[in-house]
């Protein structure tokens, strides 16, 4: 029970990011891919925030004039990871339209087929 | 095959993470720099949530970056999308028209949640949440109504002077601390005010509304851009 | 001051100057190209007998970059200004009818800049500098005539750069060791330096300067680079542009390794004066008899021109003052003839449209007669026949091997007996013979082509008549490089193994032609017969049975050509397809699936995670 | 004096303003980018000599170093933004007639954002803001190689896009364990800390970051997207891809390895990846017959040469290994720039379709002959004293392992020469179709005709460059006085 | 709560394993958007409002809109 108490969240981010990898690596489907791609950005995000976390602490915030707690998570990477989640959406949405494109131009999105720059 | 050398791969790679976790303990990790904030965040910026203090204060520029990554994001997309649409005729697919209750429904809702998202980001520096959600709550709303009303289109034009707009409020606001303010780009050159009322924390408010509105529209404007071009 | 700075901005303004005047008028850029030329040789002609460094610019990071003139820089820089200016009066008719004149002129006047640079640097990075800019201009003029130049330019450039590259490695060594490029100070830092270094700059150096020398096996590029460049460029490219590799064999052997260590380089069989013996060695041997073998007359004269710089090596390899000296007069002689002839067949060439075909030719010795001139004397001097250069500084060579190796000189003599073949086979093929129909109207030389080969002519009969003239300066050289002085008069040298004096020799050989002439004078009368005039009575007749022009030499052809196989020109090819296919291999790792690009960042991340854990090299 | 921040403030205040611009007044938008980078140029001229003699370090929103982010104006980092803004400016004079066709106003914002995410790279003194910064590079990047729209395009976009974005998922990944390990982001910071740790813990961290940003640097295993992405963009953006985005992820690598970590056991490794790097480029671009192909190949091979060269770690090598990649970021521009019009005249990227353009364009062609000169290194141009100095100061360490592999330095530029020379011959000496004579618009010959200036002038003058970039070259080996100027 | 959290992980993780699976992709995202919904529910539990509002309205929400509009002018299953 304590393994999982001091690793559950690190091996949910993890596992989250070697899912989306191994996503992008065997499959060869575009969207597929991208899928992958917002997995491991997901499970990143997961793992930034698992960092900053203290057993015990609080949000960050002083919701009222009187909180004078010493306790909280570590603000930082909470900001990261807001950083990080529009970065992430950013990519995606280029990628799709990108991929709406492609479908465009080739009819498939394997990406076995999409081969004509190569060497 | 490929996916058994994929796993190897990954697995190897899982070793190394985890030698590497084991230094970083779960949940008793503390930085020096995250006790700072939270300790002085208030002083410094008048914010009370400590992650706005560090998202617009603190570590304001990161916030401006990520701002113009999403501009960047959403001006690629248009261009993409754009390069291919000039040779192609237009020819408009037929909507078929939604029920009533979905289209009373989103009607009635849209002002609602636009409401919601200015909340979520006016009060940003207060309560959880602030320009990105604040701006991610708009986008949805349009979404909501494009889903629902289906012909309806938010003015282009509009959109875009929106983003751009507020995109200039931010760097402008930056600039202004640069040139009044403490001689430092971004820093906060209007008074802090009284902790945990909305008209504190300096300029954080100014900046996240400024982000707002942007993200909102920017997010709008990628949204408009991917349904115009599925028609 | 010494007027090199001024030589070398005339130079190379005037190449500028001449490219921008080339695009308004034509005849304004040849005048001018002709006087800039001139005026090159009267500077340099100036300079004779000053000595002196100076330093003219420090802009690269400092290191000082330095000109110097030595009585051995002298030499260089007036037979490249000399050539220089008689291959720019000679293309003023060969190139009207070529296109692009104006990059012509422009890249022949930045070749012999460049080289003028190269034996005035007075510092390996300038030396360095210059190299470069020759070899690039070059690889632009070989290429110049487009179809099968452009391989002949490919071959050359590619084989001169892997030359500088080596040349970049040795001279930054020496940088790097000795903290100075410049050449009077290496010479007393390599003194010290260990043999292992002195042997790895001698190999290095050996690369850059064999190549640009085409000494065996380094040779493969010259040929075909001689045969397709422009005619007026061979000339300048066989005269003088291959000597900068004699040029910068004479500095790296006994002006930076220094006289007493070369000669004891190495170990005892395989000291590296011996190898570089047996190269020139080679180089003599085999080249001699492929040239035989060409039907292309620039061909045969490239083969021959890796012949003699054969024999200019052991001139110079064998290390003695006098074979210095035979040497060093020997590449005046080449430059000389061998300009010549090129010029010569450049003439053939241009009034035959563009014919360099052995077989094709004949005859032509009344429709050209200068031409032919030209040719018997170049040939002369090439053979070595006395009263030419070329038979001083044969005499020379022989006989400052003769009694240290005996083998070299067989070898040597052995080349000379193919010499008298080829050149034979080259005056015969083109001015002898029947004059074939399509050639009947072949006018005479023009003037411009004309006014070089008279020059030249004339400087091979001068040299081979009075020696005494080129040898003065030589002797300079000879001692300012470590050796002995030599016993030298105007009409000839006195040294230990015989003596040469061209007055006796000049006097016995006007007797034997006055004789000849009066022999033939009272002897029968000769009977004039049309050179169209060929044994069939007019009829159409195969060429090949019964004009003896074609197939020259061919049982003896025959016989040799198959030990003739240029191995290395083989190899070196190999070399390069095998780089092309190594390449066509590597580049299949980028195999157009973006999985296995992403495979490619995670194996490597897993590879290093990998190592560091199994061996923590970290 | 002038604060440093403007370099980033201004072209995105002024990248914002664009569609405001845009409905003013159409014309108007192109110039913006040349407003924008001429400034910026100004600018950085203007810094150099305060920043010679110390160098500035900004801290934004008044938060000092650990706190708040900073920004670090050193030699180095004025080096870049310097070399961004001149090569952005001249390519934007070019791209001013280049692009004609799809949407142009957009192209120009892109334009500008991708340098000024290129200038925040080189400033930042912060890691996740150099991540964001970086973003702002990749991002427009793939949205400008596919700013045509052709299959190409598309293609080598979305495979840009994806390598891209794995890579900045595993700097990412870099950067938090350093956070959890470190508990800060600052540069200067974490250099200082670095000590305290031991150093099998930031083996991961450091192969993460530095796989991360070798996917935007084009380091061997990670570049498969150069040659597509480089040879389907558009050719200015091909020059600045080239030019300025791989050797500012470059200079990212070589910042967190050197200032960062700092630990020198590694860096032979990075020598031998640089020498696989610039052998892997030299020969894959030898067996091209596609003209933009063959130079995005030999941009990885120049890549791997300046990072052999940098991560030599001397003094002389790293001086050597910033002139080669001014030269190449000049020669690869020109080339690119004039193979554009070349490009564009023939309707073909094929080699053996540019026979004769010698004639048809010749100032492109020379333009072109100059570019690949300098890159081969031939005197007088700008590439010589690059190549000399790497190899002396490589040559200087007297090890023969690295003499060994400057052998493969040599061997690999006689390669490159072989492709660049089989190019010029065909240009000039090969006869092509279509004998009318045009020359490339006025804009476009002006851009050329800088870059060959500069070249020539750098070539014949290095010294007043060298002097700079041995400031420069001590600003990244010297840790101890990057942390002592951040951290006051 | 471990207990929760674990299930609340392993959701998560078996959704994004789906993900991997379908052959439809429509069902491919609305499984990546279950992940990020977990995962902003995991954001919650670390204390982290902010990242779970933003991950829940732009991770779940509007990314996954942005997918499915791109699905339309695609493919729906995976070849």
């Amino acid at each position: 029970m304590s393994f999982l108490q001091n690793n559950i969240y690190y091996i949910g981010a993890f596992g989250l990011i070697m899912i989306g990898l191994l996503t992008v690596l065997v499959k060869h489907n575009l969207i597929k891919v991208i899928i992958g791609l917002s997995i491991m950005d997901t499970g990143i995000n997961l793992f930034l925030i698992a960092i900053g976390y203290l057993r015990n602490g609080t949000a960050p915030i002083f919701s009222s004039p009187e909180v004078e707690s010493i306790l909280m998570v570590d603000p930082v990477p909470q900001a990261l990871v807001l950083t990080a989640i529009v970065i992430g959406v950013a990519v995606l949405a280029l990628a799709l339209s990108l991929a709406i494109r492609l479908y465009k131009h080739f009819g498939t999105l394997d990406l076995h087929k999409i081969k004509e720059l190569k060497w | 095959m490929k996916s058994v050398f994929s796993l190897i791969l990954l697995v190897v790679l899982g070793a190394g993470v985890v030698f590497t976790l084991s230094s970083i303990p779960f949940g008793s990790t503390s930085s020096d720099v995250g006790e700072y904030y939270i300790d002085s965040g208030r002083a410094d910026t008048g914010a009370t949530n400590i992650v706005t203090s560090v998202v617009v204060g603190y570590r304001a520029f990161d916030t401006l970056g990520e701002v113009t990554v999403l501009f960047v994001a959403a001006i690629g997309l248009g261009a993409i999308l754009a390069a291919g649409r000039e040779n192609e005729e237009k020819k408009k697919a037929e909507w078929e028209p939604a029920s009533l209750v979905l289209y009373t429904g989103c009607r009635f809702l849209f002002p609602l949640i636009l409401l919601f998202g200015a909340y979520v980001f006016i009060h940003g520096h207060l309560t959880p949440g602030g320009g990105f959600q604040g701006g991610a709550v708009i986008a949805s709303a349009f979404l909501m109504v494009y889903l629902g009303c289906r012909k309806k289109r938010i003015s282009r034009t509009w959109a875009r002077n929106t983003e751009s707009i507020s995109g200039l409020v931010f760097v402008v606001t930056g600039l202004t601390g640069l040139a009044v303010g403490g001689h430092y780009f971004l820093s906060n050159f209007l008074p802090e005010g009284t902790l945990n009322t909305l008209f504190s924390a300096g300029i954080i408010p100014i900046i996240y509304i400024a982000i707002g509105l942007k993200v909102g529209s920017e997010l709008t404007g990628v949204i408009d851009d991917l349904i115009e071009e599925s028609e | 001051m010494t007027g090199m700075e001024i030589l070398l901005l005339v130079a190379f303004g005037g190449v500028m100057l001449t490219y921008i005047l080339g695009r308004i008028s034509s005849s304004l850029r040849n005048t001018f190209a002709v006087v800039l030329s001139l005026v090159l040789v009267v500077i340099i002609a100036l300079m004779y007998d000053k000595t002196g460094e100076t330093i003219f610019y420090r802009g690269f990071f400092g290191i000082p970059m330095v000109l110097r003139i030595n009585s051995l820089s002298w030499i260089f820089a007036m037979t490249i200004s000399f050539i220089g200016c008689l291959s720019v009066i000679f293309s003023l008719d060969y190139m009207k009818v070529k296109e692009r004149t104006s990059f012509f002129y422009a890249m022949l006047l930045l070749v012999n800049s460049s080289m003028m640079g190269i034996v005035l640097a007075g510092d390996l990075l300038t030396l360095f500098i210059f190299w470069e800019i020759m070899s690039w201009s070059t690889f632009l003029l070989i290429s110049y005539n487009g179809g099968p130049a452009i391989a002949a330019g490919m071959k050359y450039i590619v084989m001169s750069f892997a030359g500088s590259m080596a040349m970049l490695a040795g001279i930054i060594s020496i940088f790097t060791a000795f903290g100075t490029l410049q050449i009077s100070e290496i010479a007393a830092g390599m003194s010290s330096a260990s043999s292992g270094f002195k042997i790895f700059i001698v190999i290095v150096f050996g690369i850059a300067f064999g190549v640009k020398n085409a000494i065996w096996p380094f040779h493969a590029w010259l040929p075909q680079a001689h045969a397709e460049a422009p005619s007026p460029f061979s000339a300048v490219l066989s005269g003088v542009l291959i000597k900068m590799g004699v040029f910068g064999f004479i500095l790296t052997m006994y002006v930076v390794v220094g006289l007493g260590t070369y000669m004891s380089l190495g170990g005892a069989i395989f000291s590296v004066r011996s190898i570089l013996l047996v190269m020139g060695a080679i180089t003599i041997l085999v080249p001699t008899f492929v040239a035989l073998l060409q039907d292309d007359a620039k061909k045969l004269l490239a083969w021959s021109t890796i012949a003699q710089a054969g024999y200019i090596m052991l001139g110079i390899a064998y290390g003695t003052s006098l074979s210095m000296a035979g040497g060093v007069l020997h590449f005046l002689s080449h430059v000389v003839f061998k300009s010549l002839l090129f010029m010569t067949v450049g003439a053939v060439e241009f009034r035959t449209g563009g014919i360099r075909d052995l077989n094709s030719l004949g005859g032509l010795i009344k429709k050209m007669p200068f031409a032919f001139t030209g040719t018997l004397i170049g040939v002369c001097g090439l053979i070595g026949v006395p009263l030419t250069n070329g038979f001083v500084s044969k005499w020379l060579i022989y006989k400052s091997l003769i009694f240290g190796s005996p083998l070299l000189t067989f070898v040597a003599l052995f080349g000379t007996w193919g010499t008298v073949l080829y050149s034979y086979k080259l005056i015969h093929n083109i001015f002898l013979g029947q004059l074939p129909e399509k050639l009947k109207d072949v006018e005479n030389t023009p003037l411009s082509m004309k006014l070089p080969m008279i020059i030249l002519s004339f400087t091979v009969l001068l040299f081979g008549i009075l020696p005494g003239l080129p040898l003065r300066v030589i002797n300079k050289i000879v001692v300012s490089l470590g050796f002995d002085s030599l016993n030298i008069s105007l009409w000839g040298i006195v040294s230990e193994s015989g003596m040469l004096n061209m007055i006796n020799l000049f006097a016995a050989i006007l007797a034997g032609l006055i004789a000849v002439w009066l022999f033939l004078r009272i002897g029968a009368r000769t009977i004039p017969v049309k050179q169209d005039d060929n044994y069939a009575a007019g009829a159409a007749v195969p060429r090949d049975r019964y004009n003896y022009t074609v197939k020259f030499y061919d049982p003896l052809l025959r016989m040799i050509s198959p030990y003739l196989r240029d191995i290395f020109d083989t190899f070196y090819m190999k070399i390069a397809d095998l780089t092309g296919y190594l390449s066509n291999g590597i580049r299949k790792i980028y195999t157009g699936y973006v999985g296995n690009y992403v495979m490619y960042i995670v194996l490597f991340i897993s590879l290093m995670i990998f190592v560091q854990m199994k061996w923590s090299p970290w | 004096m002038v604060n440093p921040v403007l370099l980033i403030a201004v072209p995105l205040g002024l990248a914002f303003m664009v569609p405001l611009i845009d409905s003013a007044s159409r014309k108007l938008t192109r110039f913006v980018p040349v407003a924008a980078l001429l400034f910026n140029l100004i600018l950085c001229i203007r810094l150099i000599p305060a920043v010679l003699e110390n160098p500035i370090v900004i801290n934004l929103g008044g938060f000092t170093p650990p706190f708040g982010i900073n920004l670090f104006v050193g030699p180095l980092g004025l080096l870049f933004a310097g070399l961004i803004s001149l090569a952005g400016l001249v390519v934007s004079i070019y791209s001013l007639s280049y692009i004609k066709n799809g949407p142009v106003v957009k192209y120009h914002m892109l334009y500008m954002l991708l340098l000024t995410g290129a200038t925040g790279v080189v400033l930042t003194g912060d890691l996740f803001n150099l991540f964001v910064f970086f973003e702002i590079l990749c991002i427009s990047s793939y949205a400008l190689v596919a700013y045509h729209g052709d299959r190409a395009g598309i293609e080598s976009s979305i495979k840009y896009l994806i390598q891209g974005t794995v890579g900045s998922g595993l700097l990412l990944i870099g950067i938090g364990f350093i956070y959890g390990i470190f508990g800060t982001l600052n540069m200067a910071d974490i250099a200082m800390k670095i000590a305290t740790v031991e150093q099998s813990t930031l083996f991961v961290p450091m192969i993460l970051m530095v796989a991360g940003l070798g996917v935007e640097s084009a380091i061997f295993p990670l570049n498969a997207w150069l040659p597509d992405a480089h040879s389907s963009a558009p050719s200015s953006i091909s020059a600045i891809l080239s030019g300025i985005a791989i050797e500012v992820g470059l200079y990212a690598v070589a910042r967190i390895v050197f200032t960062v970590f700092g630990i020198s056991d590694i860096y032979l490794f990075f020598a031998f990846l640089g020498i696989l790097t610039l052998l892997i480029g030299e020969m894959c671009a030898f067996a091209q017959s596609n003209i933009k192909r063959m130079l995005a190949y030999s941009s990885i091979g120049q890549i791997g040469l300046i990072l052999f060269a940098l991560a030599l770690a001397t003094n002389n090598t790293v001086t050597g290994g910033l002139f080669q990649l001014v030269n190449h970021t000049f020669s690869k521009g020109l080339l690119f720039l004039s193979a554009g019009y070349m490009i564009y005249r023939s309707g073909s990227m094929e080699i053996s379709s540019l026979n004769g353009m010698g004639k048809r364009m010749p100032l492109t062609s020379l333009a072109f002959t100059v570019g690949a000169f300098s890159l081969v290194g031939l005197p007088p141009f700008a590439g010589f004293p690059g190549k000399f100095l790497i190899v002396s100061g490589a040559l200087l360490k007297g090890e023969m392992v690295i003499n060994i592999l400057v052998g493969l330095v040599l061997l690999s530029t006689v390669i490159e020469g072989t492709y660049f020379f089989r190019v010029i011959q065909a240009l000039y000496f090969k006869d092509g179709n279509g004998e009318q004579r045009k020359q490339a618009p006025a804009t476009a010959v002006t851009a050329m005709i800088a870059l060959m200036i500069l070249i020539v002038a750098l070539g014949v003058y290095p010294k007043f460059l060298a002097d700079f970039l041995s400031s420069a070259s001590s600003d990244l080996l010297d840790k101890m006085s990057y942390v002592g100027s951040v951290l006051k | 709560m471990i207990v929760i959290v674990t299930l609340v992980v392993a959701l998560m993780l078996s959704a994004a394993v789906s993900a991997l699976f379908f052959k439809d992709l429509l069902s491919a995202v609305i499984a990546s958007c279950l992940v990020s919904l977990f995962a902003s529910i995991l954001f919650l539990f670390l204390q982290a409002p902010d990242v779970a509002m933003a991950e829940a309205s732009i991770g779940a929400a509007l990314i996954t809109a942005v997918f499915m509009i791109a699905l339309r002018r695609t493919k729906r299953y995976e070849e």
